[in-house]
C-alpha cells in the first residue's frame, strides 16, 4: 500500500500526459474579492457572499452576468440557487463541490479549471463564506452533544464516542507521532506562527493586524489539545471571499495580470479519512502532500527550488511545518530546523510561506484567502511582497484529500 | 374551511431558517404585526421575493421594506388528500396568490372549501393565530 | 483515568452492516477484527470489500490478541475542543494492535504523565450506566 | 490551447448495476464497492486504473471510503455534484482537461432500506442540526403545510392544466407507457405488466392533481459508469459510446420545483437553456435524436421537457404523449424504454445505463437505429445533460 510513497519515487507511467493537460498555462485567475474579515459580521452568509462576489467581478473588470459557473467545497452553507438568485447570473452553466474540507481549498480552483479548459463554462466563480467566528464553527466539541448522539459515519464510530470529535485532536495524533520520530521541539514548532505573525502586522485586512507576537508569548500560551497551543491554532473568521478563473486568451482584455495557473493537482490516497488517517504504514507524513507536491512539479515540469512563495493550508502549525518536508523544501524531519530562528520562511528567505498571515493570523477561510494571496504575489500587490515572484505556490488542507495550485505570470 | 391542526404535532415554524437567512427576518417580524412586508431595491425598485442580500437587476445590496395591500388573485392551488406533515388534517389546500403589488406567495385560504377554489379567484389577507408563537398571513375570498 | 461527567451522554457508534460483528463483539467485551481469509490480513476499519483481493465474501470477524503499543496520543487539556462528557485532562491514544492495525482508544488507569508512546498496553472493556459497552486500555507487562 | 468544446472528446466504456430492490439487505458502501467492480470489469479495466471518482453528493459514500474498498491507491481528481446526474460533467471535463484517465461515476443509494442519512461527511450534521441546508426555502412553504415535492410539483401542474388544458387522461400516457417498458426490463421491479390508462385514473390522488403514479417511487440501487477517451477506449472490452455533448443549465428565479415567482411557472427554462447547449456543442439538433431519456421523477415534467428540448412547440406536449404511439419503441421519439423512474424507481443514472445499452445494442427492449441518444436530467430544477452516440 502507497509504495510509492514509501519508496518516494513518483510514478508517472499512469498519469495523463503534460501535453494533454489542458489546464496548464490556458487558464487564469482574473479577479479576487473579499469582505472584512470578523469576529462578527451580524450579516447572513449569502449577504457576506453576494459582497464578495461582487469585489471579484469588480476587480477582474467584468460584469456579473459574465460569471456562468459556480464552485465551492462541501460543508458550504448557503444554497446555490439563492446565491444566483440574489446575484441575478442568467445561464449558470456549471456547478461543483468538491468533497475533502479544506483539502479541497485549491482543488476548486482545479475543477472550475477544468471546466474553463474544456469550453464548459466562460468564468467561472469559486466563492466561500462563512460566519464561523460568531456562528456555527465547524469542529469544535460542544457543538455536537445536542445534534449527534451518534457518531456520523461508520468510520468516526471508532473515534468520536472516545471524546475525539475536533479536527485539532486528530491532527495531535500524527504530529505527535512526527514530533517523537524526528525529535522536533515546541520551540521549533513555535517559529511558525511567530513568522506568521509578523506577517500580519503588514496587513490591514489579517484578523491579527495590530497585535504582534514574540516567541515567548508562543511558549506562554495555554496549551489547548497536548501538543498543540493555542497559537498553533487558526483563527475564527466571519468573512466572505471569492475569485474568478477563465482562460489565459480572456484575460488578456481583462483589468489585471492573469495569474496563470501552471499546474494544478488533486488526490486522495487511500486510507484517507478527515485528518485520521492512521492505518498507512507511516503517520509522520502528509501523504496527500507529497502526492500533490509531485503531481504539481511534473506538470509544471519544474522543482521546489523553482517556486518563489508558497500560501500553505496550515489549519495548525505542524499541518504547515510537514508540508514544507513534503513538498521538497526541506529534508524529510527537517521541518523543526528549518523554521528555527524563522529566516528561512521570511519575505527574503528560502521560501517565503503565508505571507499574508495565512489561516492562523489572517483569516481561516478554508483556504480562499491564501489562494488570493497567491494571485496578489503574481500581480506583485502584497502587502509582504516577495520580489520577482516567477512561480507562487498555493496548497489545501493536510491530513485530508488535499490539492494544490502553481501560478505564475 | 379553514385549514385545521392536529393540536398536539408542532407546526413547521419558519423561525428555524432566520440564522441562515436574515433577510426574510422582517418578513416574519411584519406578519407578527399584521402586515405582508416586501422587500424592495432602493437602487431599482425591483420587488424582491423571495427577500435576498443583494438585487439580481442592478447588484445594489442597499433595500427598504414597503408594505403590500394585501390582495390579489389564486394563482394555483394544490389539494393534499394525505397530509405530508402530522401537523396539518387532511384534506387541505395550499394556494399560490399572486399579490396586486406582483410576488407571489404561499398560503392557505380561510372559509373556501378546495372544491370551492378556481385560478384567478380575487382574495384578500387575514391573519391566523395558529400557535402560541406563530402567526400566519392567510386569505379569504375578497368582497 | 477517563472520567465521565454524570448527566452529559457519550456519543454512541455508527452501527452499520458491515461493522456490526465488531460491535457486537464488544458488548461481550471480546476485540475483534475484520480479517480477510483469502489474503490472510487484518483490515480496519471495517469494510464491505477486500482492498487487497476486492472480494466480497470471504471476510470473517478474527478475535484480538487485545495487546499492542501505545503509537501516539493527544492529550485533552482545555474545554474549547474537548468533548464535553469527559473530565480533564483526557487522553486519547492511538494503539497498534500486535496484529498490525491501529486502533483509536482511551486509557483506564494511566495517569497523564505514564502516556507515553511506546508503552505496552492492552484492552479492557467498561459498561458504562447507559447501558453501551466501551473498550479501553491499560498498562501491561511488556 | 483550452478547447472550444468537449464534443467527441470521452466516452462511456463501462457500466456496472446491481439488482435493484426495495430491501436490499446491505449497506451503500458495499453496493458502491459492488457496482464499481461490475463497471471495470464490464469494460475490462484494472480497478488499480480508476484514478477519478464523481458522484451526487447526497448518494452513498465518499470516494475515500469507496476507494478503501477497492484497493485504490490514489485519486487524482474526485468532487461532487448536486443535481441529477450533473456529476457526469465533472468527469468529463475531468477526462477531457486531462486531469485523469479512468473517471467513474458512482451512484449507490438505498433509498427504502438504507440510512436516512448518506455517509457523507459533515453534511449530515448539518442537516441534522440545521434544515436550513437544504436547497429551498422551505420557509415560505412548509408553515402552509406545502411539504414535500409531490406537493410542490403539483402547484405548477395545476396551472400548466389551466394554461395548457392537458388533463390526466393525456398525462396518464407516461405511466402507462413506463409500464409497458418496465415489464419488459428485469431490473424495473415496479411493473410485471403493463397497466391501462384506466388504472392510472383510478391512481390514488395524493396532492391533487398529483396521483401516486405520478411519482417515482424510492428503490435501493447502485449505478457505476467510467468514462475515458476515445483512444483509451480503442483497446478496451466494449464498444465505446462517444459522448457528444455534455452539459448544465441554470436560469434566474431557480428553486426546487418552486420556482413560483417567475413569470411563467409551466417552462423548465434550465432544460431549455441546457438543452441549447447541448444541441450547440454536437452541432445537431432535436430532429437527429432517435431516442430520448427523459426526467419522469415526476410525469408532469415529462410533456414540459418535450416542449423546453424542442421536440414540441410550446403547450404541444399533452398531445405528443396521448395515446402513446409517439413516445413507444418504433414511435417518432421513443421515451425511457427502460421503463423509466416510474419502472426503475428514482435512480437518475439508469437514464445513462440504459442510452448506453441501447447505442450497444444490448438493451431488454431495443430500439431499432437508436446511434443518437438525448439524456436529460433534473427537471423542476438544475439541469443537465447528455448526448451519446455510437463510435
Amino acid at each position: 500500500m502507497l509504495q510509492e510513497y514509501m519508496d518516494r519515487k513518483y510514478r508517472t507511467d499512469n498519469k495523463p500526459s503534460v501535453e494533454a493537460n489542458l489546464i496548464k498555462n490556458n487558464v487564469a485567475i482574473v479577479g479576487i474579492g473579499q469582505t472584512q474579515y470578523t469576529k462578527n459580521s451580524g450579516r447572513d452568509e449569502l449577504d457576506l457572499a453576494c459582497e464578495a462576489i461582487q469585489n471579484a467581478v469588480d476587480d477582474a473588470g467584468l460584469k456579473m452576468s459574465d460569471i456562468d459557473g459556480f464552485d465551492t467545497f462541501i460543508l458550504d452553507r448557503l444554497s446555490l440557487p439563492m446565491l444566483i438568485n440574489s446575484l441575478g447570473t442568467p445561464n449558470v452553466r456549471f456547478s461543483c463541490e468538491v468533497s475533502g474540507g479544506g483539502g479541497a481549498g485549491c482543488a476548486v480552483a482545479v475543477h472550475a479549471a477544468a471546466a474553463v479548459a474544456t469550453g464548459q463554462a466562460d468564468y467561472v466563480c469559486c466563492y466561500r463564506s462563512l460566519n464561523e467566528a460568531s456562528g456555527h464553527r465547524y469542529g469544535r466539541g460542544d457543538d455536537f452533544i445536542e445534534y449527534m448522539p451518534v457518531a456520523l459515519t461508520p468510520n468516526y464510530g471508532y473515534i468520536w464516542p472516545l471524546g475525539f470529535v475536533t479536527p485539532l485532536g486528530w491532527a495531535g495524533v500524527w504530529g505527535r507521532r512526527w514530533m517523537h520520530e524526528f525529535n522536533i521541539t515546541r520551540e521549533q514548532l513555535g517559529w511558525w506562527p511567530v513568522v506568521l505573525r509578523e506577517y500580519a502586522q503588514n496587513n490591514p485586512e489579517a484578523t491579527y493586524f495590530g497585535r504582534p507576537m514574540t516567541h515567548e508569548d508562543y511558549m506562554e500560551s495555554p496549551m489547548i489539545v497536548d501538543p498543540l497551543k493555542l497559537h498553533d491554532c487558526c483563527v475564527n473568521t466571519d468573512g466572505a471571499a471569492a475569485y474568478i478563473i477563465t482562460t489565459v486568451e480572456r484575460a488578456k482584455d481583462l483589468k489585471q495580470t492573469p495569474a496563470i495557473i501552471a499546474a494544478s493537482a488533486q488526490c486522495c490516497p487511500i486510507e484517507q479519512e478527515i485528518q485520521t488517517i492512521y492505518q498507512r504504514p507511516s503517520i509522520s507524513g502528509l501523504v496527500e502532500t507529497w502526492y500533490v507536491g509531485q503531481e504539481l512539479y511534473r506538470v509544471a515540469e519544474c522543482g521546489p527550488d523553482d517556486i518563489d512563495v508558497a500560501q500553505l493550508y496550515d489549519p495548525y502549525s505542524i499541518g504547515g511545518i510537514i508540508q514544507l518536508e513534503e513538498l521538497g523544501f526541506c529534508e524529510r524531519g527537517e521541518g523543526g530546523k528549518f523554521v528555527e530562528g524563522g529566516d528561512n520562511i521570511r519575505i527574503d528567505g528560502k521560501i517565503p510561506c503565508n505571507t499574508a498571515g495565512g489561516l492562523l493570523s489572517e483569516a481561516y477561510l478554508h483556504g480562499w484567502n491564501l489562494v488570493i494571496e497567491g494571485v496578489r504575489q503574481i500581480r506583485g500587490t502584497s502587502y509582504n511582497q516577495v520580489k520577482d515572484v516567477e512561480l507562487s505556490m498555493v496548497t489545501g488542507g493536510p491530513g485530508v484529500a488535499s490539492s494544490g495550485i502553481i501560478l505564475r505570470r | 374551511m379553514t385549514v385545521e391542526y392536529n393540536p398536539d404535532q408542532k407546526i413547521p415554524h419558519p423561525a428555524m431558517w432566520g440564522v441562515l437567512y436574515k433577510s426574510s427576518t422582517p418578513f416574519w417580524e411584519g406578519v407578527k404585526n399584521k402586515k405582508i412586508m416586501l422587500q424592495k431595491c432602493k437602487s431599482c425598485g425591483n420587488l424582491l421575493n423571495p427577500p435576498r442580500p443583494m438585487c439580481p437587476k442592478c447588484q445594489s445590496q442597499e433595500n427598504e421594506w414597503i408594505t403590500a395591500k394585501g390582495t390579489g388573485k389564486i394563482y394555483s392551488w394544490v389539494t393534499f388528500n394525505e397530509a405530508p406533515h402530522p401537523a396539518f388534517k387532511a384534506p387541505y389546500a395550499a394556494v399560490l396568490v399572486e399579490l396586486d403589488e406582483g410576488p407571489r406567495i404561499v398560503s392557505n385560504m380561510v372559509d373556501v372549501k378546495p372544491e370551492d377554489l378556481e385560478i384567478g379567484m380575487a382574495v384578500e389577507v387575514t391573519f391566523e393565530d395558529v400557535a402560541e408563537d406563530l402567526t400566519l398571513p392567510k386569505f379569504r375570498k375578497a368582497g | 483515568m477517563v472520567k465521565l461527567i454524570e448527566g452529559i451522554p457519550i456519543m454512541r457508534p455508527y452501527i452499520d452492516l458491515d461493522n456490526q460483528g465488531y460491535w457486537d463483539a464488544v458488548k461481550n467485551h471480546k476485540l475483534v477484527l475484520q480479517y480477510c481469509t483469502k489474503c490472510n490480513r487484518f483490515i480496519h476499519p471495517p469494510r464491505p470489500m477486500c482492498p487487497t483481493c476486492r472480494s466480497q465474501d470471504t471476510m470473517e470477524w478474527k478475535e484480538s490478541s487485545g495487546k499492542g503499543i501505545l503509537y501516539s496520543y493527544v492529550m485533552f487539556t482545555s474545554p474549547k475542543m474537548a468533548y464535553p462528557a469527559y473530565e480533564l485532562p483526557y487522553a486519547v491514544v492511538l494503539v497498534e494492535l500486535e496484529e498490525g492495525v491501529r486502533i483509536v482508544t482511551n486509557t483506564h488507569e494511566i495517569e497523564p504523565d505514564e502516556v507515553q508512546i511506546g508503552l505496552p498496553v492492552e484492552v479492557m472493556f467498561e459498561d458504562l450506566p447507559d447501558g453501551q459497552t466501551v473498550y479501553r486500555f491499560k498498562k501491561r507487562e511488556a | 490551447m483550452a478547447i472550444e468544446s468537449i464534443k467527441d472528446k470521452t466516452a462511456i466504456v463501462g457500466i456496472g448495476v446491481i439488482d435493484f430492490s426495495t430491501n436490499i439487505g446491505r449497506s451503500e458502501w458495499y453496493s458502491a464497492c459492488q457496482c464499481i467492480k461490475l463497471a471495470a470489469d464490464d469494460a475490462g479495466l484494472n480497478i488499480y486504473d480508476i484514478d477519478g471518482m464523481v458522484k451526487n453528493i447526497d448518494d452513498g459514500p465518499d470516494p475515500s471510503y469507496v476507494q478503501k474498498g477497492l484497493g485504490i491507491d490514489n485519486l487524482t481528481y474526485h468532487s461532487e455534484s448536486h443535481w441529477g446526474t450533473s456529476a457526469m460533467m465533472n468527469a468529463v471535463q475531468g477526462v477531457a482537461s486531462g486531469s485523469c484517465n479512468y473517471c467513474v461515476y458512482y451512484q449507490a443509494a438505498h433509498r427504502v432500506s438504507g440510512p436516512e442519512k448518506s455517509i457523507s461527511d459533515y453534511r449530515v450534521a448539518r442537516e441534522v442540526k440545521d434544515d436550513s441546508l437544504d436547497m429551498i426555502r422551505y420557509d415560505f412553504f412548509s408553515p402552509f403545510g406545502l411539504i414535500g415535492q409531490p406537493g410542490y410539483v403539483a402547484m405548477m401542474y395545476r396551472r400548466y392544466m389551466h394554461e395548457t388544458g392537458i388533463t390526466p387522461e393525456q398525462l396518464g400516457w407516461i405511466p402507462v407507457v413506463d409500464s409497458e417498458n418496465a415489464a419488459k426490463n428485469p431490473n424495473a421491479i415496479f411493473f410485471d405488466k403493463p397497466i391501462t390508462i384506466d388504472d392510472y385514473m383510478k391512481s390514488k390522488v395524493i396532492a391533487d392533481p398529483i396521483r401516486e403514479l405520478d411519482c417515482a417511487p424510492k428503490v435501493d440501487g447502485a449505478i457505476a459508469i467510467i468514462v475515458t477517451t476515445p483512444e483509451k477506449a480503442k483497446s478496451m472490452k466494449q464498444k465505446p459510446v462517444i459522448i457528444s455533448s455534455n452539459a448544465a443549465g441554470m436560469a434566474p428565479e431557480g428553486q426546487f420545483h418552486t420556482s413560483y415567482t417567475r413569470d411563467v411557472i409551466t417552462e423548465l427554462p434550465e432544460m431549455k437553456n441546457m438543452g441549447d447547449e447541448l444541441f450547440r456543442i454536437a452541432g445537431i439538433g432535436p430532429k437527429d435524436i432517435k431516442l430520448a431519456m427523459l426526467d419522469d421523477t415526476f410525469t408532469p415534467y415529462v410533456p414540459l421537457q418535450l416542449e423546453a428540448l424542442g421536440f414540441c412547440g410550446k403547450g404541444e406536449g399533452a398531445a405528443f404523449i396521448e395515446g402513446g404511439e409517439r413516445i413507444r419503441v418504433g414511435g417518432e421519439l421513443p421515451i425511457n424504454p427502460d421503463g423509466g423512474l416510474i419502472g426503475q424507481g428514482r435512480f437518475d443514472t439508469t437514464r445513462i445505463v440504459e442510452a448506453v445499452r441501447q447505442i450497444r445494442g444490448t438493451s431488454t427492449n431495443q430500439v431499432a437505429g437508436a446511434d443518437t441518444i438525448l439524456v436529460a436530467s433534473g427537471a423542476g430544477g438544475p439541469a443537465d445533460g447528455l448526448i451519446l452516440r455510437k463510435a
